[in-house]
């Protein structure tokens, strides 16, 4: 299985674990990851509130790219673009469709395109590494090459909000499973909780720190009163502000007690029995102890 | 603008009774504003169109021809809408054997409450005919009139 | 109470057309079918800490208060979670409407000086139209400087850290730019901006 | 007394029409005892001088067989016009244009490209076409010039009566004849044969079931044919229903499907568009791929339903490119 | 009227029609009237403000008198309209009514139409093809067709059940055909009725025992129509009766079966408590259920399921009632008029997961609600959470299913003042304290608002905004081990948290799941949503497209009792109006075939759904029975030869109107 992959900016930075975590373990699953040459920045939501048409030409270029690189053609009718981050995979997929329904916005981005002789088909496949671990790879294949299954290990799955909204792709938009099920897979045990898909925060932790922060902190409260270990996130963004802000938090809300948070990546790459430096693991402020596989 | 007036399509609809004719009404009353370039003749059923009515219109003049009719299922004789379906089937490859765009002779299943519908379609099938220009049939010599009128003439 | 302010709104003050060009921007939304029922800003994690609730906005809007709702935190604070729209029993795309409202402020420069947010939308948008990616650590210093300085200090053992970790670096993501070449996202950048003129 | 006069002309036809005249067998005797045969280019020596020469309405009866397609074609019939009191269509090229009339699916052009260029046979590297004049040392020389589509005959000159059939069949034409012996022809403008479809004569009527319904259309080739069930309830592509009769349903008689060449009935205005309307309608298929797989039959359906009527049809002709 | 007049040369009418300003705004009128007076055989052209009132009428009439017109053609709204009033005031001036066309400038043009001109040009063209149509129609008499004196209703909830008695009171012979095993409906299960609050039971059971003593009503319950044919005044309906292994004429609803069953408690699901009760194989809906009979579940009865019981219930029967042998058998009736009043189905709640319906046991559907606070409901009236306390704080939400584009555009109608009923029930029964969350509070109806002042002042909370969710995430303290429902309160403009104990979600009415196949069944129309569309939303409210069949109760849209009361009686007046006339005069629109021109191809035989068209054998042609031609038209656009053709459609007058509205500059 080959597929292209797109990082986006996190993932070279803040979220350099999510990419270490993710490529450690599609190598190990045989699963072919193609890093898209030339990427440039999805568009984030930050370009949308200033100029959406360019926002939008921002991410149709990348697509356009994929389908180049992906030679896209007969026999090979569409291209799997895989972006882990939920930002960019919204940001794309809604370009996706304002490309197919705006004739106005479409018309024009595919104009600005044509002048650096690109152009965008319709041939992208947008998927999150969930949706291809879950229903490309099938949770079988993952589960035969378990090796440290996360026996006794309570988890508490995060979804965030871009991957199951506005879009509802792969997964349920109100309760979603597929990470859920993904931990089941692994030997571990997914705690039942109601802020699955409840905001963290997202670049408002950053900007306007204590409303951040606090969204942040009921999550995590949250899920520990639910009894989870430890807190999965599919997003470096989401990853980011409830792990690394932890510290301020504490400050703010006394009662908070620190709860390890990876990426779902993460903690599988330990279920497959990766060493941990291999998936990032020394790069988490609030460390990762919980023996696996014992 | 060029001060030639833009080509108006003439399109000649066929709309059964009690779904499709009904639903046009119903346009009507919630004041639904769609292209005037439609005329609509009733038929009681979709059944009753026969395929000489969409030669016919089209060597009148008309552009295109709409035929509406009840969902299937849901025809007030039963299956009128699947006789002629079998017959639309047939006429459509027939039209395209004469160089006639498959846009200009389009079927659809209005139900009498789908007014919307009718001013969906309607829009959408004027502005599929206006960008495919008038159907320039080949021109039928007249039929030379019968020598009895031209005996009556001398 | 410090001060009583008078608070009629004379129809003069409103734009008539506000409501339609948000709509246009938001590419078709119908604001006009909003019932004021406020799932949205039930459904809104941010809401309790907006001047104005979701729904008071799309109120506003569609009446035409356009200083209001442009000068708004509302819309700053959106983090576009998109529980509002999945939630709008009119099926309205509030997301969308908000980013609409974040455009139009700052092309009427009516967003709130200094606030955060809207700094940083316009210091991300200039650093990818520069550099095609950006870089977190760049992105937060130019942050801190236009909107305030001091809190970096604040920020700075956060920022060590993560570059301790590795989390954090001091290159710079780019991707060339204007080479003229296939693909070159000058090119394009080049085009646009001739769209727009 | 003198025997009325009486011509014979073809047009763009196969020569078929002609060899029905001759199909009368003896009673063609009675025919030329009865009237004097004054121009019939096919079987004596006659010059079209020979027609200039004549009064206008000398000719008593005029049969024309053939559509018209040539510059040539038009002139004489409308010079046998000027000359005949009665003008009878003869044949189904010259009621609705007949198999000549199909030529309209093309158009002149590429007729020309085709026979002049195309065919694997022809080596033209000057690409030299059939000029309308052409100047030699003698002088001019003229060829008739092809027009740009086939017309029926009463698309080109003012018809009394239509004999349908391809060719007629003889007991239409000894009917015709007869009747103008007699002087009981009726309206003008009438076609000469009856206004019934061809089941009505046809020896396998009492074999079709209750309910006429196919559920596949088929091709002659494709099936061992029933040589007494009726060919439509067998699912073969039967046009008797649409056709007029007369021909006393010769076809289905030698075990093959009728194919129209009698024409519509008068109160049909295009034969195709109503042969299609009743052949689809018996198909007994609801969903779209079983309509489509059931047609499946009918690959040609412009070709089936205007075999003898294209250019008497409503569509006349293909579009332009 | 005179031979001769009809006969001579046509001299056509044209009368264009105002409509007030309906069609004059859009349509230039005067340049329609000159373009009318150059068409073919027109003699002359009129206009006129309203076409259709008496003077209007008049207008024509004496035209006819006078000019010698003999054709009409009026230039209005659309022939589903006023089709009929046109033909009749042709008739009375002494010329056949089918010598009249209607062209439809009004619904087909003024009203849909943006630019004048335009309007005024597609007017003419569609008054160009009446006016060619019109000078080929022919004179036609209407058919007569008796019909049959007997009535059905379906569904015996309250509409039907008043239908049938209103029905056998005047004398006529009713059959109720209800799907379930007793008749009462939704309002058997409610317990007080808004806004008098007066028992439910109390003023439907004697509805119910009038239902099963009738003389004139036969009452099918455990039934279904399963196929309807014929037409207007004579239908021939097929009604399955599904075996309820107890005979109905035997069982007296002693119930000694019921405690002799080998199960010793109740089992299974007993959907007339919602679930919230357990019954056995065999019981009886509930205590007042009609006919008071028991019947069995093949479902979960060990004796059906696999022959192994000891069929305790059977030996308990003294009266030999029961009966594991017995199938569903076919009853067939024959009726002149049948009456639709099938009702309306609950909002599925778990289709709004984040309300928590199913997830959380204390969240309840409006209609659980209405079982508990019922005196014979499982818990005896008590309003009781699932672990059998009391709950101190309730939270109502409101458009649970309705005003949603992604569920139900529709407003309920009912949800409103049916939750301020069980606001009130709940508040007098627990003194809990009560949160209402509304959208809007939609309260018109006689007493209505009257009853939300009561509630206001007792008072109950309201929370105008629709609840965002209902979450067992907590905060604070006071909201542990509660259910918090998150709103935003509009009229203050926060975002508030309520914690509760139990949520009641007000769902919203939808049509029936089958709708679709019901309404095929007896071919009538419903709208996108699944309401059985009615002819006309303002004037035939009760009425269908199809002649015969009505319409009554929220099956055709949402509505309350008092409503649906009224419209079943409504539907009953049409109904009696039918039957008690006798007869009914059937469109002369029917299919003929000329026999000389038939060739006895056969084609039509088989296009025809109602077998009219039968091959005579000794003629050799096909042969049309006009009193069994509904006039489809079908066999006459199949027939090859054009030997078929249509009353009022014949191909020479489609032809016409076609070249008719092309026929425009």
């Amino acid at each position: 299985m080959n597929h292209l992959y797109y990082p986006g900016c996190s993932l070279k930075s803040t979220g350099r674990a999510y990419e270490e975590s993710l490529l450690a373990v599609c190598a190990t699953l045989g699963v072919g990851l193609t890093e898209l040459q030339d990427w440039n920045c999805c568009g984030a939501t930050s370009y949308m509130a200033i100029d959406e048409v360019k926002a939008f030409a921002l991410a149709a270029r990348n697509l356009a790219l994929a389908e180049e690189q992906g030679k896209v053609g007969p026999g090979t009718p569409t291209v799997d673009l895989v972006a882990p981050c939920a930002a960019c995979y919204l940001v794309l997929a809604k370009a996706q469709h304002c490309l197919e329904e705006n004739k106005e916005v479409g018309g024009k981005i595919t104009a600005a395109l044509a002048a650096a002789q690109l152009q965008y088909t319709g041939r992208v496949v947008m998927r999150h590494p969930l949706d291809l671990f879950t229903n490309a790879l099938g949770l079988d294949a993952i589960k035969a090459q378990v090796t440290k299954p996360l026996t006794g290990l309570k988890v508490a799955c995060y979804y965030g909000c871009q991957i199951v909204r506005p879009y509802a792709t792969f997964d349920d938009q109100y309760h979603p499973m597929t990470m859920d099920h993904l931990v089941t897979a692994l030997g571990g045990t997914p705690v039942d909780w109601p802020l699955k898909t409840r905001c963290c925060g997202g670049s408002l932790t950053g900007t306007v720190q204590e409303v951040g922060l606090r969204m942040s902190y009921h999550l995590l409260k949250e899920a520990r009163k639910r009894g989870a270990d430890v807190l999965l996130t599919a997003c470096p963004l989401c990853q980011f502000n409830l792990e690394c802000y932890q510290d301020p938090m504490k400050a703010l809300f006394p009662d908070h007690e620190p709860l390890p948070v990876l990426y779902f990546t993460q903690l599988m790459g330990l279920a497959l029995g990766l060493e941990r430096a291999r998936l990032g693991l020394q790069r988490l402020f609030v460390p990762f102890r919980q023996p696996v596989g014992v | 603008m060029s001060d030639t007036p833009a080509f108006e399509p003439r399109i000649v609809a066929f709309f059964c009774n009690w779904c499709t004719y009904t639903a046009a009404d119903l346009a009507g009353t919630a004041r639904l504003t769609y292209a005037p370039n439609v005329r609509v003749v009733r038929i009681m059923c979709s059944g009753r169109l026969d395929p000489q009515f969409v030669v016919t219109a089209l060597r009148q003049g008309a552009d295109g021809v709409l035929i509406g009719g009840c969902h299937p299922g849901d025809c007030h004789y039963q299956e009128g809408n699947y006789k002629m379906l079998r017959r639309f089937h047939l006429l459509k490859r027939m039209l395209k054997q004469f160089g006639i765009d498959d846009q200009r002779v389009r079927l659809e299943w209005i139900s009498a409450s789908e007014g919307d519908k009718v001013q969906r379609v309607i829009n959408e099938m004027v502005a599929q005919v206006r960008d495919l220009g008038p159907l320039a049939l080949v021109g039928k010599p007249t039929p030379h009139p019968d020598a009895s009128e031209k005996h009556a003439a001398a | 109470m410090d001060e009583i302010t008078r608070t009629v709104k004379y129809e003069a003050d409103t734009d008539p057309h506000f409501a339609e060009e948000i709509a246009g921007i938001a590419r078709g939304e119908t604001l006009r079918a909003c019932i004021q029922c406020g799932n949205c800003s039930g459904a809104c994690p941010v809401s309790p800490y907006m001047d104005y609730t979701p729904r008071r906005i799309i109120a506003m809007t569609r009446a035409g208060f356009k200083r209001e709702a442009l000068s708004s935190t509302t819309i700053w604070l959106c983090a576009s979670c998109y529980n509002c729209t999945v939630e709008c029993p009119k099926q309205i795309r509030i997301t969308d409407v908000m980013y609409a409202l974040k455009q139009k402020a700052i092309k009427e420069r009516l967003y709130p000086k200094r606030f955060p947010v809207a700094v940083l939308a316009r210091e991300f948008s200039a650093a990818v139209r520069q550099f095609g990616r950006n870089s977190e650590l760049w992105l937060i210093i130019y942050l801190y400087l236009k909107t305030n300085p001091f809190a970096m200090l604040k920020q700075s053992i956060l920022g060590l850290r993560l570059f301790l970790q590795g989390r954090m670096g001091l290159k710079r993501e780019r991707i060339p730019m204007g080479t003229g070449k296939k693909g070159d996202l000058q090119t394009i950048w080049n085009a646009l901006d001739r769209a727009d003129r | 007394m003198t025997k009325p006069k009486v011509g014979f002309y073809w047009c763009a036809s196969c020569g078929g029409c002609e060899e029905a005249v001759v199909d009368l067998h003896e009673a063609i005797l009675d025919v030329v005892a009865a009237v004097d045969i004054v121009f019939w280019p096919c079987a004596m020596d006659f010059k079209r001088t020979d027609v200039e020469a004549m009064a206008d309405g000398e000719l008593a009866v005029c049969f024309i067989n053939g559509a018209v397609r040539t510059s040539e074609q038009f002139e004489m019939v409308e010079l046998l016009r000027r000359k005949a009191g009665v003008v009878i269509a003869f044949g189904a090229c010259a009621q609705s244009g007949g198999i000549p009339g199909l030529a309209n699916f093309t158009s002149k052009a590429a007729i020309l490209a085709n026979v002049y260029e195309d065919t694997r046979t022809t080596v033209n590297p000057h690409k030299t076409y059939p000029q309308a004049t052409v100047q030699v040392p003698e002088g001019t020389l003229t060829l008739p010039v092809l027009d740009e589509t086939v017309r029926a005959l009463g698309q080109a000159i003012p018809v009394d009566y239509y004999l349908p059939g391809c060719p007629p069949p003889a007991k239409l034409i000894a009917d015709a004849v007869g009747a103008i012996l007699a002087g009981t022809l009726p309206a003008p403008g009438s076609v000469l044969a009856p206004n019934v479809g061809v089941c009505h004569e046809c020896t396998r009527k009492e074999t079709k079931p209750e309910k006429m319904l196919v559920t596949q259309f088929k091709r002659p080739h494709q099936v061992l044919i029933d040589p007494a069930q009726c060919l439509l309830a067998q699912g073969l592509v039967c046009l008797g229903p649409d056709t007029r009769s007369g021909c006393g349903a010769a076809c289905p008689a030698g075990n093959m499907p009728c194919t129209g060449c009698l024409g519509a009935l008068d109160q049909v205005r295009d034969f195709g568009a109503k042969a299609l309307s009743g052949l689809a309608s018996v198909l007994d298929a609801g969903e779209d791929a079983a309509i489509d797989a059931g047609l499946a039959g009918v690959p040609d359906p412009a070709g089936t339903f205007y075999r003898y009527s294209l250019p008497a049809s409503e569509l006349f002709a293909k579009l332009p490119e | 009227m005179s031979e001769t007049m009809q006969s001579a040369e046509p001299r056509v009418g044209v009368y264009v029609c105002h409509c007030g300003i309906n069609i004059a705004a859009k349509v230039d009128i005067a340049a329609v009237v000159e373009f009318a007076k150059t068409l073919p055989y027109v003699i002359v052209v009129r206009d006129y403000k309203f076409m259709c009132s008496d003077p209007g009428q008049e207008l024509l009439q004496q035209d006819i008198k006078e000019l010698g017109l003999n054709r009409i053609v009026v230039a209005s709204c659309s022939p589903l309209m006023h089709e009929a009033t046109f033909r009749h005031a042709t008739e009375a001036a002494g010329l056949n009514q089918f010598y009249f066309q209607m062209a439809n400038i009004r619904e087909h043009v003024s009203w849909v139409t943006a630019d004048k001109a335009l309007a005024t040009r597609k007017s003419q063209a569609l008054v160009s093809a009446a006016v060619r149509r019109v000078v080929l129609n022919e004179p036609l008499e209407h058919q007569k067709v008796p019909v049959k004196p007997n009535v059905l209703v379906v569904g015996g909830g309250i509409a039907g059940i008043h239908a049938a008695l209103t029905l056998a009171n005047a004398g006529k012979q009713v059959t109720l055909v209800e799907r379930e095993p007793t008749i009462g409906g939704h309002m058997a299960k409610f317990d007080k009725t808004f806004p008098t609050l007066d028992c439910a039971a109390c003023i439907l059971t004697p509805k119910m025992s009038m239902v099963r003593s009738h003389p004139n009503i036969t009452m099918l319950t455990y039934a279904e129509v399963v196929g309807v044919e014929g037409y207007v005044g004579n239908f021939t309906v097929k009604v399955k009766k599904k075996a309820r292994y107890v005979h109905e004429e035997l069982c007296v609803g002693c119930n000694e079966c019921v405690e002799a069953c080998v199960y010793k408690e109740g089992r299974f699901t007993d959907t007339f408590n919602e679930g919230l009760s357990k019954r056995k194989p065999v019981y009886m809906p509930f205590p007042q259920a009609t006919p008071s009979v028991v019947l069995i579940d093949p479902e979960s009865c060990i004796e059906l399921k696999t022959g192994k019981c000891k069929k305790q219930c059977a030996t308990a029967c003294t009266r030999n009632a029961i009966d594991f042998t017995m199938t569903d058998e076919i009853v067939a009736l024959e009726v002149g008029a049948i009456i639709i009043a099938t009702g309306f189905q609950t909002f599925d709640a778990t289709r709004i997961p984040q309300y928590g319906y199913g997830k959380f046991p204390n969240v309840y559907t409006s209609l659980e609600v209405e079982r508990l606070v019922n005196a014979s409901g499982p818990t005896g009236g008590e309003v009781q959470l699932r672990d059998g306390s009391t709950p101190k704080r309730v939270g109502i939400i409101h458009c649970v299913g309705s005003r949603d584009e992604k569920t139900n555009r529709h407003c309920s109608r009912v949800c409103c003042m049916y939750s301020l009923k069980l606001a009130h029930l709940i508040h007098e029964r627990t003194d809990a304290e009560v949160y209402n969350l509304y959208i809007d509070m939609r309260t018109p109806g006689k007493g209505y608002e009257e009853f939300y002042d009561k509630l206001l002042k007792e008072g109950v909370n309201f929370i105008r905004g629709r609840a965002a969710e209902v979450t067992d995430w907590t905060v604070t303290p006071e909201e542990e081990g509660k259910l918090v429902i998150r709103a935003e309160d509009t009229l203050i403009g926060v975002v508030r948290r309520i914690p509760v104990d139990m949520v009641v979600l007000s769902v919203g009415l939808e049509a029936h799941a089958d709708a679709d196949e019901v309404r095929r069944l007896f071919n009538i129309s419903c709208s996108k949503e699944g309401w059985f569309l009615e002819r006309h939303p303002k004037l035939a409210p009760v009425s269908t497209f199809t002649d015969g069949i009505f319409i009554a109760g929220a099956c055709q849209g949402p509505k309350d009792i008092p409503d649906t009361v009224a419209q079943a009686g409504a539907a009953v007046a049409e109904a009696l109006a039918l039957v008690d006339r006798g007869f009914v005069e059937l469109e002369p629109n029917t299919a003929f075939i000329t026999k000389e021109l038939c060739s006895g191809c056969h084609t039509c035989i088989a296009m025809c759904p109602f077998s009219a068209i039968r091959y005579n054998k000794e003629a050799g042609v096909a042969e049309i029975n006009p009193a069994l031609c509904k006039g489809c038209g079908t066999c006459v656009a199949a027939c090859p030869s054009g030997a078929a053709q249509q009353h009022l459609f014949t191909d020479e007058q489609i032809f016409q109107e076609i070249e008719g509205v092309l026929n425009y500059v």
